[in-house]
């Protein structure tokens, strides 16, 4: 059987799950990637309880933590990934750099392997046998309008600050918009969390009270929930601060728009998203997709990503496939010396500005915490659900 | 035996649909459940957490408010729009025809549609700069969206035209010698309206309360969009249950929404025969 | 001569975009007179009794009522009730709310305007089906039903249209002698249109005979009947042959024409058997068919069947000449 | 022509600011698909061009857009045919009472209030349950079924409540066997009613997001993949589509009364005696 | 005598739940007769056209045309055909096709068929209304497309429900000697219900009254009209008083009835003009209602008017002793 007629499907939200992807491999891989783009819950859903509707996985660390004990994906032999070694030490030690601080919250590398390839635990070091191998991360911060707000933002605090009544806005995904919440509760002085990532009853109730009281103020306009939405709110002007993705705030200034990512004191919340494999993948179709994990971390995929501003698992290998002014813009934290345009051709920034945030080191060394799923989660959905109904 | 041959193909897909679903839910909403998985059990957690939190009853509160404001609503408008193609369109083309205008708009997907609200209604959107623009405010209505009224405007926008068919369904079935008749009694056209093609246009509207009602009660999506995360009822308390994969506790919210929509349906039905009046 | 209530048109013409309904129409009905329209489909005849109960606009001419014009007046207020074909009573209300509706649009208390139902309730004999609904009702009751209701506002003219033609056979010759005996009564003007002339024989004071949007004739039931005018009205009428002669056509009471031993030889066509009488048709050599119609006990003397020759005749002094 | 009355204005209007209302969105599509290749979602204008009808045709950076179309498509037109069959077939067994007529009208009753979102809920946790694959062609086709078959049901009420039963006795009296009353007299005089059916039956599937969230399977239909496309940036494509598919509807039913005006008038030469005396 | 093609009703009876619709019926139709069944509203007579059509089930008893019992056949196999009161023309298929629609189920090419439709087509002067849609023709018109189509299969008898009552009065005329004209044609059986007693005396050679649901009488035209059995009969079939003396009851044609100079005084009650007779009915002393009718002449030779007293006489010998 020629590996030329196989055909994967993946699946994963619309940040990662490109077609541009999909036409490159079958230019180089010769086999057939079928994309489905979803919106964040039916992500997880599909992960979760329809294992054959798959064969890729493109999910979130925090989201692992809960699709992996259905035992719907399996564990992947990291003997066969070439690029292994080369993976950034967030990922396997969890230390960006050896003097690193671990953040609080899922950290990748928590939940990145497990103890063999039937493993149902995750195991607290490298072991082999991993469960997703990373593609992208961030850090996330809050978005701003400079325009609209006229002055310095330095603190994530400022999200629940009465001057922007009514002109905020988080995102409405529990996981992740707790963590921002925490990350501005902590900011304001009115909290200080053990672990932002692994929150008690009382940290949550508290947090959310605090979230409640605003919401009850008009503080936010809105909440979003899928990427479109955050850049429509802050492209439209409905909101001039609130949390935000990187490659939102592009598509907002690629409109003209001004926008800032923002970093704030306090330090960023990060995530990271991987690949998995289903559980039913055997034989040939398997080695197509080890071959295709293997094209991922070679370059060209963390190339595109990190033109439009994430950060690739396997950084040495995309800098093959960027010049080297996009390399010093998006990695190095460079001024750029010409313009600088998305992977589509659209221009993102003009000779001589900056990224927000500084260089990569800087970036992901300032990371407070991980996305996260915590043991208190379903008494925090609940919460969630009171705070949105509120 | 004929008979049961026909409605086989019916009755099996409602089986199997519905029927079966419904019963899988009853069943699950008494299942346990963890992190990442579902598990057979037999357990009233689920009933016990819903209905000893107040957010479920300010929740199903909000749904009947939602139903019933959009209820009143799509009722006069349709309504009147209904009463305009019965009694005022004179050909049947035209008729027709204006209706298959009005059914249009339902063939671009739903989420565009609602998508394109935001530039409309949004802060700086048309509406807002119109209304600048003529000098009628100073400041734009922050109201316009992410509220309760895009809500409700948005649930009239798509439902209003499943008031309107039933209705008019019924009053072309009016004996047009009835309203001569009226005007003969004396009635002016408002008292022909209100004593004459009122009550004999009572089973579509009841028809027309049906489909409403339950559409807005099962909502979830619209909500969503429209008040901008901001406003919860009770189908967007499920699916962000389904969401987070808490199906048991989905499932028992389900079953308490799909008693209630039934009990209202019942209740509507007790004065209308379905059948006769179509 | 005219008194008060009396109902005239003048000039009155109804146009449907290029179809004229109704065509200058000129007539005085007479005050406590019972009418009937009469009249081919389509003439006109539901044309003008909407004109005049205010349910059509009109084109051309005015309505007067009692000297005065009421054709721009809204349906209510013009003096004249009207009956529908199919009744058209309201389905939801009861009998007796169905009756007092015009007193409820007025603002008539409940307790006055049940107490003025009833009372015509009891004039059409229908007292104890007050609470009834519209859909408990066989056809007679319902139409004395939609008799009440149109005479609860007193008016002084009462229109009609083919209120008989929705009942049987013997239902609809009750109920003839029903409104009969309501319009003597009542002593207003009755309007009523109809298909069939042996119904307005029966019933009218005047016949008018509609055709083509024009009233052909109009008079007393035995003046239309007996000295028909034109050859239209002879033939709508019935009863009549209409032969042409050199000079002109003629119009023959076919009662009047016997089976004799002399007379215009004719070829029998039909027989048709009616009770007391026998009506026969037969073809004369001239290609014309004359119709006979024979007591009963004449004919089955020397009972003929189609095809067998015969000899047809009249009195001289019994032929009528037409004007058209 | 008779003057109107100005109730008719007035209900004119009133209806024409409810099609404006009606076409809102479709009007704010129509305008932003034209956006200049700089333009986003939202207003303002950034130029004018036809870049995003081009872009329409030309793959997405996310998502597969006309793959999710041809899926709607076909699962649209399954549904349609399956909707008309199935309820003409039933509303054929229901002109008899057979046993369990009245519990089959109910639960199609119940199928047609209960919230779509449970029907997702349930068919989904069932296909899981049973270990079965969920698709769109199996599991999303039987789901929106239960949203279709319902209203086709109500529809062919309707129908037969006016059908006249004496066409079948003619029928049997000229000897056609039972299967040849209905495909001889019963469907072709009901056909038109059956356009009807397959309209709606089309229009609700083609629209239906709750029923197949969670019971398409691997791909995606459009509403899904609309839905999906906005995880990405979304770009004034979606609105090129919708405005695409409103021209479209446009013309269908342009060419429908087209042509039922052209058959109306080579009746009409032809001439008719209706209502004559003759 | 029984020859060929008779149709015969054996003890049939339909029951529709508790309601007995018809009960027990035994009757001989006559070859080649036309048979009008006569009765008041719901006395069963459209029951026992279907049960003969086979559109209805037969509760009891059989149906035996040409002596085998055809009651447990498919309408189609029975030799019997039925032209409905609506006439249920397929609104889809043009006239041509109507009258073709058996042939074409019999699987008949498509030539053949048209032509054999052609031919009943020509046999009631519709040819050229071959092509045309239901809705294009008027009711006479469609009333002969349905009759086309009843004829095709060449049935032994043909059921007829009412099929004069959707037409206006003058149309009903014309119809019902061209229904008259076919059946001689054909010598077939026509088995035609209607209300009017009229009709039924202009058409049948044999006519059959029915009251609550079992035969009341039947004979030939003359024989039911001239010699009623039953007060019912008498009553029904109209023309005739029935008077109550102390040995039982008596029928009178109302024909018969002379104002005279002696005889039985009345009081008028009411006038009909009938055009060549006037209707009149007076109330007798015992409070029994009469009717007379007088040739105009005589009448309007001293006219009277209702209220006046009058003296009613008739032959002795005219007098006819009822059995009920
Ligand atoms: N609303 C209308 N629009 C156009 N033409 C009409 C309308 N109503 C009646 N007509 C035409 O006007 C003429 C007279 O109609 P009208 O109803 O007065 O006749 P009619 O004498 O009552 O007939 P029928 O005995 O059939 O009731 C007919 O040619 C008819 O077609
Ligand atoms: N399908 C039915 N179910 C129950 N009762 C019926 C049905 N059809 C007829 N009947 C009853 O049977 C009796 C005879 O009905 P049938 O229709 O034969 O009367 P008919 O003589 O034709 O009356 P009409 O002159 O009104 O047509 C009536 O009492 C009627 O109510
Ligand atoms: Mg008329
Ligand atoms: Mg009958």
């Amino acid at each position: 059987q020629d590996i030329k007629n196989i055909t994967l499907r993946q699946f994963g939200t619309g940040v990662s799950n490109l077609n541009d992807v999909a036409k490159k491999v079958k230019e180089d891989l010769g086999f057939t990637l079928e994309m489905t783009a979803l919106d964040s819950d039916s992500v997880t859903q599909r992960a979760a309880t329809q294992p054959d509707s798959f064969d890729i996985a493109d999910i979130e660390y925090w989201i692992c933590k809960k699709v992996w004990p259905t035992g719907n994906l399996q564990a992947m032999d990291t003997s066969k990934i070439k690029n292994y070694d080369k993976i950034v030490g967030i990922f396997r030690s969890g230390k960006l750099t050896p003097e690193s601080v671990i953040a609080q919250g899922t950290a990748p590398h928590t939940v990145g392997f497990v103890e063999g390839p039937d493993g149902k635990t995750f195991a607290k070091e490298e072991t082999g046998w991993m469960t997703l191998i990373p593609t992208i991360y961030n850090a996330d911060t809050l978005g701003i309008r400079p325009d609209l707000i006229g002055r310095p933002i330095e603190s994530w605090a400022e999200l629940l600050n009465p001057e922007f009544k009514g002109k905020a806005s988080i995102l409405d995904i529990s996981s992740i918009g707790i963590m921002d919440m925490a990350m501005v509760c902590e900011a304001m002085g009115e909290i200080k969390y053990v672990d932002k990532g692994n929150m008690t009853r009382e940290e949550i109730d508290k947090t959310m009270a605090i979230f409640t009281e605003a919401k009850k103020a008009g503080q936010f306009r809105a909440f979003w929930k899928t990427f479109d939405e955050s850049v429509n709110l802050m492209a439209s002007g409905e909101v001039v601060i609130q949390s935000m993705w990187s490659p939102a705030i592009t598509a907002v200034k690629s409109r003209g728009i001004p926008c800032v990512y923002q970093p704030l004191k306090e330090g960023y919340r990060s995530w990271g998203g991987g690949i998995g494999l289903s559980k039913s993948l055997t034989g040939l179709p398997l080695e197509a997709a080890y071959e295709y994990i293997n094209w991922y971390l070679s370059g060209w995929v963390g190339g595109y990503l990190m033109r439009q501003g994430y950060y690739s698992a396997v950084p040495e290998t995309s800098k093959d496939f960027m010049t080297a002014d996009e390399w010093g813009y998006w990695f190095e934290g460079k001024p750029a010396e010409g313009d600088i345009t998305s992977p589509t051709g659209d221009k993102l920034a003009g000779a001589g500005e900056t990224r927000d945030g500084g260089d990569f080191y800087e970036r992901m060394g300032r990371v407070a915490c991980w996305n996260a799923v915590m043991d208190e989660n379903q008494y925090m959905v609940r919460k969630w659900n009171e705070f949105i109904a509120a | 035996m004929i008979g049961w041959l026909q409605a086989a193909p019916l009755t099996l897909v409602l089986l199997a649909f519905l029927l079966a679903p419904i019963g899988m839910i009853v069943v699950v909403s008494f299942w346990g459940a963890n992190e990442f998985a579902i598990f057979p059990d037999f357990q009233f957690d689920n009933y016990a957490f819903l209905f000893g939190s107040e957010v479920t009853y300010r929740v199903f509160w909000a749904t009947f408010r939602y139903a019933l404001i959009t209820w009143a609503l799509t009722l006069a408008i349709g309504f009147t729009v209904a009463y305009f193609l019965a009694f005022h369109v004179r050909s049947q083309t035209w008729q027709i025809a204006l209706f298959l205008v009005c059914t249009i708009p339902f063939w671009t997907s739903n989420i565009i549609r609602m998508i394109s609200w935001i530039p409309f209604l949004g802060r700086n959107g048309i509406a807002n700069q119109t209304l600048i623009d003529w000098g009628l405010i100073d400041q734009p209505l922050e109201w316009l969206l992410y509220s309760d009224f895009s809500v409700i405007l948005a649930f009239v926008h798509l439902y209003t035209l499943f008031m309107v068919v039933p209705i008019f369904n019924t009053m072309m079935r009016i004996d047009r010698s009835l309203l001569e008749a009226a005007r003969d009694g004396g009635a002016s056209g408002f008292q022909t309206l209100v004593h004459v093609i009122l009550p004999l246009t009572k089973p579509g509207i009841m028809i027309g309360t049906i489909f409403v009602v339950t559409l807005v009660m099962g909502d979830f999506i619209t909500v969503r969009f429209m008040s901008g995360s901001q406003r919860a009822n009770v189908g967007r308390l499920i699916s962000n249950d389904i969401g987070l994969l808490q199906y048991p506790s989905a499932a028992a919210t389900a079953v308490v929404l799909l008693l209630t929509v039934l009990i209202v349906i019942g209740l509507l039905l007790r004065f209308v025969n379905i059948r006769k009046e179509l | 001569m005219r008194t008060g209530n009396d109902l005239e048109l003048v000039h009155l013409t109804k146009r449907y975009g290029e179809t004229v309904a109704v065509n200058d129409l000129n007539h005085v009905f007479a005050p406590a007179s019972y009418v009937c329209l009469l009249g081919p489909s389509g003439c006109g005849k539901s044309s003008t009794l909407r004109m005049i109960a205010g349910h059509e606009s009109v084109s051309d001419g005015a309505i007067l009522l009692d000297k005065s014009d009421i054709s721009a007046m809204p349906p209510a207020q013009r003096g004249t009730a009207m009956m529908f074909q199919n009744y058209a009573l309201f389905p939801h209300l009861n009998v007796r709310d169905n009756v007092a509706f015009s007193l409820r649009m007025k603002g008539v208390d409940r307790e006055t305007r049940h107490r003025s139902a009833d009372e015509l309730l009891a004039l059409v004999h229908m007292t104890q089906f007050a609470e009834r609904l519209p859909a408990q009702l066989s056809g007679g009751q319902q139409q004395r039903v939609a008799l009440a209701r149109a005479l609860i506002a007193k008016p002084k003219v009462l229109l009609l249209d083919e209120p008989l033609s929705a009942l049987d056979p013997f239902l609809r010759i009750r109920m003839r002698a029903e409104l009969k005996r309501l319009q003597r009564e009542l002593g207003i003007i009755f309007l009523h249109v109809t298909h069939g002339q042996d119904e307005a024989l029966a019933l009218a004071d005047e016949v008018v005979v509609m055709n083509n949007a024009v009233i052909e004739q109009a008079g007393p039931p035995r003046e239309v009947w007996g000295a028909p005018r034109t050859e239209f009205v002879a033939r709508f009428m019935g009863g009549h042959n209409v032969i042409t002669f050199g000079t002109g056509k003629v119009a023959v009471r076919a009662d009047e024409v016997r089976l004799a031993e002399t007379g215009i030889p004719a070829t029998l066509t039909s027989v048709e058997y009616q009770g007391a009488t026998v009506a026969v048709s037969a073809r004369t050599e001239a290609g014309e068919e004359i119709f006979a119609i024979l007591p009963e006990d004449a004919y089955f003397k020397s009972p003929k069947s189609p095809g067998e020759g015969v000899t047809l005749a009249w009195d001289e002094g019994r032929m009528h000449r037409l004007q058209a | 022509m008779e003057k109107r009355p100005f109730s008719f204005y007035a209900l004119a209007a009133f209806f024409a600011l409810f099609v404006l209302f009606l076409y809102g969105p479709t009007i704010t599509i129509g305008i932003l698909s034209f956006q200049g290749p700089q333009g986003g979602l939202t207003f303002p204008m950034r130029g004018v061009s036809l870049h995003w009808f081009r872009d329409l045709f030309q793959e997405q950076a996310v998502g597969d857009i006309w793959g999710a179309f041809g899926r709607s498509l076909a699962l649209g037109l399954m549904v349609m045919v399956a909707t008309v069959v199935f309820s003409v077939m039933a509303g054929l067994a229901f002109r008899k009472r057979f046993l369990g007529s009245g519990a089959l009208f109910y639960l199609a009753i119940t199928s047609l209030v209960i919230p779509s979102i449970l029907i997702s809920l349930g068919v989904g946790l069932i296909f899981n349950q049973l270990g079965l694959k969920v698709h769109w062609a199996t599991s999303g086709f039987g789901s929106q079924l239960t949203w279709t078959l319902p209203f086709g049901l109500l529809i062919m009420f309707a129908v037969f409540n006016r059908f006249d039963k004496s066409f079948e006795e003619a029928a049997r009296d000229q000897g056609a066997t039972s299967w040849q009353t209905i495909r001889h007299v019963v469907l072709p005089i009901i056909a038109p009613s059956l356009i009807g059916v397959a309209l709606f039956g089309f229009t609700l599937s083609y629209d239906e997001f709750a029923r197949t969230l969670l019971t398409a399977g691997s791909y995606n239909t459009l509403p899904l993949e609309v839905f999906g496309m906005t995880t990405n940036v979304t770009s004034p494509v979606i609105y090129a589509l919708g405005t695409l598919t409103t021209i479209f509807s446009f013309a269908i039913i342009g060419v429908f009364l087209l042509s039922a005006w052209v058959m109306a008038r080579r009746r009409a030469r032809r001439g008719s005696d209706a209502g004559r005396g003759v």
